[in-house]
């Protein structure tokens, strides 16, 4: 049990040794495919480390390795070091597994790239794995700070992978943006806290709400504070503009940073710290409230989206909604249960989609079709991948949505609890909606829409099923989501909630009838999609343009940012430094004035003198 | 009638030049040819035997009853008269002109006659005394201003100077009058007492007389006839003009003014310090805009009087002693910086600032010195002018006048301004002709004076501040 | 007659003086002003010499005299001297030098 | 410790000094003598720096490798020197920083003697201003290290156009806005103007000072009167406010730093600001602790003014070097807030800045001027798609920008990290939310920087075509500089230690008056 | 009414009006005669004050040398015949103003501290005492009145000289 903390160390300096190397070694990097293995065979070694020290935690025990970092007078203001328990242990190990498998995929999809820019590659999904797990595995505010920006650079610069891309440069900054002002937030959450209980430290933080410190209460604002950094990160509404654009990045990226690991950070944070957000309730209910219709909110922009990657990137909003609403109703641990899960099954989707990109050289929906036939395998994995999150039986997605649904209900939460299931029906229809058009029907003549990099100009005709790197690790996903299915089913973890009957039928009820009407419109046809945008014209119009929240923050950002600087720049320019420049044209022209006195004509001079004696008289207040 | 003093007596030196005048003139008459400037390089010999002789007389001996006193501040005095009109001199020597050649004669008599009345002023103590030898160094100013007598400009420059210039000693001798009336007495120590008196008739004589005094060290109202006669008249002339009348009118003025009065020198705070204002800003104001250099330094060096003022208006032995100092610091540093104008000028045939357009480049050496002596103008650190300003300042500070430090030190901003504009034009930018200035051996010897006095009084001031403490102790 | 009544006549004389100077536009005019200013200097000396009963002033008296005479022939020349070379006398027209 | 044994802070000072002076008298015209005496004289300071870095007692903290030779025994003026955590810390900035300067102005071809020469004097000047604990010769050195920054940016600056606008347009024509010859007098003038700010505040404190000296050492014994204090507090604030750019005294930093060379740029914003910062931290805090904590307020008020105006003024500039320069006057407002708290992460938190800022925005300087050297243009939305070209100069940049906007893992996070705990402890607590907006605001100016100038498609304009990366010397610039900034972002504790010692016993002595 | 008061009376009259005329006539000729009137009531002044050796200079040197070089000037500056010797005044006011101002100023310090000092009876010959002192005492400014004359009058001849 001792080994738990050295095991994740190890698990956490591997990626960051290997960042190191690509780093200094500029003819490393540069080389390529070595610098890919290399990298992989260290998150490898990760994955080894991760799973050695999650068997060798013992439940109720954290095991911490802290060092100095920032000193002060009176001993240390803050440490960094690790905080192994089972919960980090875990994380850590969907997190090593994730980007263990996404680089190895990574090698196949990315295979036309120069030797150069795949070196660059592996060398920020390397920063990547290191931040992410020093995230996981941070034993205090600071650390988790510190490694939440640095995860969130890493998310900057993978978007901005194909830079010359002005849409990916664009969204790369986009999203450091959005999540930035969340952690403002943050920050300023983490600063009043330290001011109030004079540490950053979980451990420390525990106990003195254990011992119901009276620094911890009324600590509302404070926790809503860091809530909105975990909104940012989470993608919660209305911050959750910047996911979808970040779909500019390769698939890869989208699958690792952007659906399984990254933006379950905020969660994570929820779900590490909800003993201080127990203590401040009224944050939690707007916690749950968000999630909730965030979650709904999304599902109904993944009905309307044409581009693959999108519709994924919406259902991971949504999915985020729930862990959110689950942690909001009290049962944190419900919406960790989904994380993990839907880490797992979202990677999968994102990877299969990526492997159809890879072959249909676009990410219209439309393009494809009748794909079934000629990928056989990514069909089959995809399927289970849309399954589980559509929350069928016996696959990852169906307990930990149950989960949640009964834990906001268990929480009181009834209306966001309907919001949910709501969401859950749509889930399964959009899901589905996608299923259909891509991979049955006919297949569309030519490519269209935007070409995705890193494949050929094939179009959907001749599209087969990926390079074996790229299947085998689909196959691997897809095996670990049926197996978590099936291992749910069959020893059910009994939650600390009492979950009504009604729930199980429920969610799986919505989940068929999603499917179900997916069915009716998409293969049968008995509804047309245009009938169904015609009754729903208004919500469709509405969903088309993203409800305006993003053109809402570009207005925010272009007439107000700008606009303000414009003002402050030009009163720099033509007021401060004008008024400078006024006096010292006074004193020129004073100096040109004066100098008319000197007429040059001697009587003058003389009057100079005559004033001059009667001033000094004057000066000496004469006659005293 | 008076034979002549054995080395040591307090007249020895007063003598001497009286002598060396008798000789200059002698040989001036028996020189033949129309080329008479040989009788400048025995001059330049006469006053470094001079020079040599002033420190082997110490101080300490009176004559007429007190009238003619030898002290510290006499001594310190007439060594800075000796060794400026000396630099005066040597950089004389090279001037062209046929008239200057034909009448150096004249030229040097009048400049010894000149001195001469320094010399006595810096140690006269009787008012008739202080008077005369007042009037015997103006007048041959007048005529020295006008010596380039072809030049409308020379001419018009003496007769305002004159003008001015006389009705100023008019004014000056009103005042005496009124000190002599109330005092009863044409001593100066007799003075002091009767302005322990306070009688208010007292004090309208010395206003009047400061009015008078005024004109000889150009503070502002009295300064018009500075930049005129600086632009018209002969540069060496202007550069010995520039100082040793100006330390002369200080000297008068301690004597009269500080001189034993005991606590009664804060009369004179506000009057000294309300001048020091003006002069500061209005001589920095006037020399922004100015494009000849000659005018600009005049300007400048009005400004610079009102620096001395602030000394003044600090009414202390340090305040003194520092208007001394701050008296060197100029003499090298504005001597220096004509002479380098008249070098400029020698080979450009100009006294704009824009004949200055890459000096840097074509004679960098000359421009270096330029250069310190403007640096040492605007009071920068490391050479001489910066230490003449803080002592001057801490004075004053140490009279409590902060706000006059204040307005003192940020008009120095405004001085640098225009300083560094002439440093622009030597730096910055390009030169149109490429070869170097060609300077006279002796002015660049003259030159060169000037830089080791700025550079060293600016590297190790001690011994020069020493000095001049010695010499302010007794005024007070 | 008082004291006074001497100052006060000298003191007025300076004045007028110095008006004199201050107006005139020729400079002999200015000359003559400056003229009547070193009179009341004078009267002014002679004065307190007399009702001091001490000899000093009348001495500084005769200094000042001199003094004036030798400055009044070196500025007379100088005058003659610009006339030949400007044409005038006129102070007013006197104004190369200006700024 | 060996060091001690010799004068190897008056070593440190004066060596760049003597190298000006082989420089212009040894080295005749030739520029790889004169770049190599240059680099010499610039590497000794920085060795020994190190080195004394490393040597400094943290334990028994105070001033160490003292060093006082009497000068003017008569006025108590003494040539006393000694450095404690905080001038340890600026040392080495300065050494780091004119070590990469001289790499980076490799490429000066016109008079680079006489440019080498002056930039050497102007560093003496600098590292005199650290060491010296006489306050004279403190405001001697100061004076040397201002006004050589007149001919540097005269001779060898570039002029910038400013178009006269609004309502006093008239006077800048009047002036000449945007030429250098104007860039390099405002700089002069306002800095000098400045410097007769603190010399009165000196002399008062000479003057009313019960001890007859000029040291430091003995000033900080004597009691000063509350009034004196407080307007002497004033002047020092404002005159060495000016050089560390505090609001609205700043407008000279834009236009000097935008119209100087590389490397004077790169000293000028990395460490002159500095000074100005060190002066009222050092005199004005550590002589004057009533007036201290009678102004706090204001200096923390026009702090947040300088981040948030700051920022919002780089936003809108349209030539990169303002930019820079705008971000300076930001982040100097950093530095002069964690100073204003007057507690002790908040302090150490501005004195990290100070080391901070001063390396991120030389790097920023010297990639500036690579990049202006190679593309001939500073106009930002003229640019695009550099990174292609110049991937080296990309990734430097783009590090800088993330130091400067707080990212973790760099420099400029710790300080600001410390600075924005310390306003919320402070009396003032609402100087927290402005200094947090400002990292944000510099987080979107830099990166839309950034974005516009190296990623997107390559420029069509001809003039960008296959421009190279850096070059040999140029790299030893660039990398000296990220490996300081990534070094002391991951490991504060190494300057904090020594930092924490130097200004904890000052806020003793403010804390105890509280 | 004394006599002695009549006379002080009468040569103030003189001196003053006299002076008036000399800065205040339009005819130079005339206002350097007016001088020469002036200069004489000046001797008289100092005849009351008991002072005959300096009326007597004062009338030599003044009177006498002062008027005539004046006259020699104005003779070389201007012709006599003709209006050309005519001058204008300038400024009339601002003169008038600032001289007033200053007489203000005098006559107001002396109302507010008159000088009263008894007039001490006549005492031995004035001309012999003032003679030894410049020959014991003022020995010094003497000669240094000698250099000034010689210097004075080298420049004068230099001035004058048509030549060169």
């Amino acid at each position: 049990m001792a080994a738990t903390g050295d095991y994740a160390l190890w698990a956490w300096l591997a990626p960051g040794l290997s960042f190191l190397l690509l780093s200094l070694v500029v003819p490393l990097r540069r080389s390529g495919r070595p610098a890919a293995w290399l990298s992989i065979v260290f998150s490898a070694g990760a994955l080894v480390g991760a799973i050695l020290a999650w068997r060798a935690t013992v439940p109720d025990m954290a095991r911490r390795i802290l060092w100095e970092w920032i000193p002060v007078e009176d001993g240390v203001l803050t440490s960094v070091g690790v905080l192994a328990d089972a919960d980090s242990t875990l994380m850590l190990i969907l997190v090593a597994l994730v980007s263990f498998l996404v680089q190895l995929y990574s090698l196949g999809y990315l295979a036309d790239e120069p030797p150069a820019s795949l070196g660059r590659y592996y060398a920020y999904q390397s920063l990547f794995a290191f931040s992410m797990m020093g995230l996981v595995l941070a034993p205090n505010f600071v650390q988790l700070f510190i490694c939440w920006e640095l995860v969130g650079l890493c998310s900057y610069l993978l978007i901005g992978y194909w830079y010359q891309r002005p849409e990916a440069a664009r969204a790369a900054v986009k999203a450091f943006w959005v999540t930035k002002a969340g952690d403002v937030g943050f920050l300023i959450g983490i600063v009043m806290l330290w001011s109030r209980t004079g540490t950053f430290d979980f451990s420390d933080l525990f106990a003195m709400a254990q011992g119901g410190s009276d620094a911890l209460t009324g600590i509302a604002l404070v926790m809503f504070f860091i809530y909105l950094g975990a909104a940012g990160k989470s993608a919660q509404f209305p911050f959750h503009i910047w996911l979808p654009d970040a779909m500019e990045g390769p698939t890869p990226v989208s699958a690792l940073i952007h659906a399984a690991t990254m933006v379950t950070a905020g969660v994570y944070l929820l779900f590490r710290t909800s003993f201080l957000f127990e203590q401040a309730p009224e944050v939690l209910h707007a916690v749950g409230w968000i999630g909730a219709f965030t979650a709904l909110f999304a599902a109904t922009l993944a009905c309307v989206q044409a581009d693959i990657k999108r519709v994924l990137a919406y259902s991971t909003v949504s999915q985020l909604g729930y862990m959110m609403a689950a942690i909001g109703a009290g049962f944190a641990s419900a919406g960790f249960l989904h994380l993990l899960t839907h880490g797992v099954f979202k990677a999968l989707l994102f990877l299969a989609a990526g492997a159809v990109i890879h072959a249909v050289a676009s990410n219209d929906i439309f393009a494809m079709g009748g794909l079934a036939r000629r990928m056989p395998q990514t069909f089959v994995v995809f399927l289970i991948g849309t399954l589980s999150l559509a929350g069928i039986p016996f696959f990852a997605g169906f307990f930990s949505k149950e989960e949640i649904l009964g834990a906001t209900w268990a929480g009181g939460l009834t209306l966001p609890f309907a919001m949910l299931v709501l969401a859950a029906f749509l889930t399964a229809f959009y899901m589905f909606r996608v299923v259909f058009i891509a991979f049955f029907g006919s297949p569309a003549a030519v490519a269209t829409g935007a070409p995705a990099h890193g494949a050929h100009g094939r179009d959907a005709g001749h599209a087969h099923d990926a390079p074996p790197i790229m299947t085998v690790v689909l196959w691997v996903l897809a095996l670990l989501a049926v197996t978590i299915g099936i291992g749910f089913a069959r020893s059910h973890p009994e939650s600390e909630f009492v979950v009504p009957g009604f729930i199980t039928p429920l969610a799986i009820g919505v989940a068929v009838g999603g499917i179900a009407l997916a069915t009716v419109v998409y293969p049968l046809r008995w509804i047309s999609p245009d009938w169904l945008a015609r009754r729903l014209a208004a919500l469709n119009e509405a969903a088309h343009e993203r409800f305006w929240l993003d053109d809402l923050f570009a207005l925010a950002y272009r007439s107000g940012i700008l606009g303000l600087s414009r003002i402050v720049g030009w009163f720099d320019r033509y007021i401060v430094d004008g008024i400078l420049n006024v006096l010292s044209a006074w004193t020129l022209t004073a100096g040109d004035r004066l100098r008319r006195v000197q007429s040059g004509q001697v009587q003058d001079y003389i009057y100079g003198i005559a004033l001059g004696v009667l001033l000094v008289m004057v000066l000496l207040r004469w006659p005293r | 009638m008076s034979a002549l003093p054995e080395p040591g007596s307090p007249l020895v030196l007063e003598v001497g030049l009286a002598l060396l005048m008798l000789i200059v003139f002698v040989v001036g008459l028996l020189l033949p040819g129309p080329d008479k400037r040989r009788v400048g390089v025995l001059t330049a010999l006469g006053l470094v035997v001079l020079f040599g002789l002033s420190w082997r007389t110490e101080a300490g001996g009176e004559l007429f009853r007190g009238a003619f006193v030898q002290d510290e501040l006499a001594l310190f005095a007439k060594r800075l008269f000796l060794i400026t009109t000396l630099i005066g001199v040597l950089s004389s020597l090279p001037l062209r002109a046929v008239t200057f050649a034909r009448r150096a004669t004249e030229y040097y008599l009048a400049i010894l006659a000149s001195l001469l009345g320094m010399l006595v002023l810096s140690s006269a103590r009787d008012l008739v005394l202080l008077f005369v030898s007042f009037e015997l160094m103006s007048i041959p100013l007048y005529y020295l201003a006008g010596f380039i007598k072809r030049e409308p400009e020379a001419v018009e420059a003496a007769l305002k100077f004159f003008l001015i210039g006389t009705v100023s000693s008019a004014v000056l001798a009103y005042g005496l009058s009124f000190m002599y009336g109330v005092a009863g007495t044409t001593d100066v120590r007799g003075l002091a007492g009767a302005v322990a008196g306070g009688h208010p008739v007292m004090l309208l004589g010395m206003l009047l007389a400061l009015g008078g005094l005024g004109f000889k060290i150009a503070a502002f109202p009295f300064h018009m006839w500075v930049p005129d006669t600086y632009e018209a008249a002969s540069t060496p002339f202007v550069a010995w003009l520039s100082v040793a009348p100006k330390a002369a009118g200080f000297v008068v003025i301690f004597r009269l003014y500080l001189e034993g009065m005991g606590d009664r020198v804060l009369y004179w705070v506000p009057a000294a310090a309300a001048l020091a204002t003006v002069t500061i800003i209005g001589g920095n104001l006037m020399a922004i805009p100015q494009q000849n250099v000659k005018r600009l330094l005049a300007y400048s060096g009005v400004a610079h009087i009102g620096y001395m003022l602030v000394g003044l208006a600090a009414v202390s032995a340090n305040g003194a002693a520092m208007m001394l100092f701050y008296l060197v610091a100029y003499l090298f540093g504005n001597m220096g910086a004509f002479l380098v104008v008249e070098a400029v000028a020698q080979a450009e045939g100009s006294e704009a600032i824009a004949a200055y357009r890459g000096l840097a480049q074509r004679s960098p050496i000359l421009a270096l010195s330029m250069l310190l002596f403007l640096l040492s103008l605007g009071g920068i650190p490391f050479v001489a002018g910066f230490w003449a300003k803080l002592y001057v300042f801490w004075a004053a500070a140490e009279q409590g006048l902060y706000w006059l430090v204040l307005v003192g030190a940020v008009l120095t901003v405004v001085a640098l301004f225009y300083y560094l504009l002439v440093a622009k034009r030597m730096y910055i930018d390009a030169p149109d002709r490429r070869e170097p200035i060609p300077v006279a051996p002796l002015l660049g010897f003259c030159i060169f004076l000037c830089v080791l006095g700025v550079v060293v009084m600016g590297v190790y001031p001690k011994p020069l501040v020493v000095a001049a403490l010695r010499a302010a102790g007794p005024l007070f | 007659m008082t004291l006074q009544a001497y100052l006060t006549l000298a003191a007025m004389l300076f004045c007028i003086g110095l008006f004199g100077v201050m107006t005139r536009r020729n400079t002999i005019g200015i000359l003559l002003g400056i003229e009547l200013m070193l009179n009341a200097v004078n009267i002014n000396l002679v004065a307190f010499a007399r009702f001091r009963g001490d000899v000093a002033g009348m001495v500084f008296t005769v200094f000042t005299i001199c003094i004036t005479v030798a400055e009044v022939a070196l500025g007379l020349a100088l005058v003659i001297l610009i006339y030949r070379i400007r044409r005038t006398a006129v102070a007013d027209h006197l104004d190369l030098l200006r700024g | 410790m060996t060091l001690a044994s010799f004068p190897v802070l008056s070593v440190i000072t004066w060596s760049p000094f003597v190298g000006a002076l082989l420089i212009m008298f040894l080295a005749r015209r030739s520029a790889p003598l004169v770049r190599g005496l240059a680099v010499v004289s610039t590497a000794v300071p920085l060795v020994l720096s190190i080195a004394i870095f490393a040597a400094y007692d943290r334990e028994a903290a105070g001033f160490q490798f003292f060093e006082d030779v009497p000068l003017v025994p008569a006025l108590g003026i003494n040539y006393q020197l000694g450095v404690d955590g905080m001038s340890l810390l600026l040392v080495l900035l300065t050494s780091i920083i004119i070590f990469a300067g001289a790499f980076a102005s490799w490429t000066v071809k016109v008079r680079s003697q006489e440019f080498y020469a002056l930039l050497l004097v102007l560093v003496t000047g600098v590292y005199g201003v650290f060491v010296s604990l006489d306050l004279f010769v403190l405001f001697l050195f100061y004076e040397i290290a201002v006004l050589p920054m007149y001919l540097l940016i005269g001779i060898w600056g570039s002029s910038g156009e400013v178009r006269p606008r609004g309502v006093f347009g008239w006077a800048f024509g009047r002036t000449g806005v945007g030429t250098k010859e104007y860039a390099a007098m405002k700089l002069t003038l306002y800095l000098l103007f400045g410097s007769a700010f603190i010399l009165v505040g000196i002399l008062a404190l000479y003057v009313a000072g019960d001890s007859t000296s000029f040291s430091f050492l003995e000033m900080e014994l004597s009691q000063f009167d509350p009034r004196l204090q407080s307007w002497v507090f004033l002047a020092f604030y404002v005159g060495f406010g000016i050089l560390a750019g505090i609001w609205p005294l700043h407008t000279w930093s834009p236009d000097g730093h935008a119209s100087a060379p590389t490397a004077v740029s790169m000293l000028h914003a990395g460490v002159l600001m500095k000074l100005g910062a060190y002066g009222v931290v050092r005199l004005g805090m550590g002589l004057l602790p009533d007036g201290t904590l009678q102004w706090s307020w204001l200096v923390g008020t026009i702090a947040c003014i300088n981040i948030v105006y700051g920022a919002l003024s780089a936003m809108a500039q349209t030539d990169l070097k303002y930019v820079i320069a705008y971000s300076s006057v930001s982040h100097m407002g950093v530095v002069m807030l964690g100073a204003a708290t007057l507690t002790e992460v908040g302090l150490n938190g501005s004195v990290y800045q100070m080391f901070a800022h001063g390396v991120m925005t030389g790097l920023f300087f010297a990639l500036v001027g690579l990049v202006y050297e190679k593309a001939h243009s500073r106009e930002i939305f003229k640019m695009s798609g550099f990174a292609r070209s110049m991937p080296g100069i990309a990734t430097a940049f783009t590090i800088a920008g993330l130091s400067s906007l707080g990212l973790p893992a760099t420099a400029g996070f710790v300080a600001e990290f410390l600075t924005f705990l310390g306003a919320w402890q402070s009396s003032h607590p609402w100087w927290l939310f402005p200094g947090v907006i400002g990292a944000f605001l510099t987080a979107i100016y830099v990166l839309r920087v950034t974005k516009q100038i190296f990623w997107g498609p390559p420029s069509p304009d001809p003039h960008f075509l296959h421009l190279p990366d850096a070059r040999g010397p140029e790299w030893a610039a660039l990398w000296i500089l990220v490996a300081v900034i990534v070094l002391f972002g991951v490991w504060p504790s190494l300057a904090l230690a020594p930092v924490d010692s130097a200004t904890m016993p000052l806020l003793n002595r403010l804390w105890v008056l509280q | 009414m004394t006599l002695e008061s009549i006379a002080f009376g009468g040569l103030a009259v003189v001196l003053l009006a006299s002076a008036l005329a000399v800065v205040l006539t339009r005819n130079l000729f005339h206002s350097v005669l007016y001088l020469a009137l002036s200069l004489v009531a000046t001797a008289g002044l100092f005849l009351s004050l008991d002072a005959e050796f300096l009326a007597a200079i004062q009338l030599l040197l003044y009177a006498g040398g002062v008027v005539t070089i004046v006259v020699f000037a104005i003779v070389v500056t201007e012709r006599l015949v003709g209006d050309r010797i005519t001058q204008t005044s300038r400024q009339l006011l601002a003169g008038f103003g600032i001289a007033g101002a200053l007489l203000v100023a005098i006559i107001a310090v002396f109302r507010r501290a008159p000088l009263t000092i008894p007039r001490p009876p006549m005492s031995g010959d004035l001309t012999r005492t003032i003679g030894e002192s410049v020959l014991t005492t003022y020995v010094l400014p003497f000669e240094l009145l000698g250099v000034l004359f010689l210097v004075a009058l080298v420049g004068a001849l230099y001035f004058a000289r048509p030549d060169d």
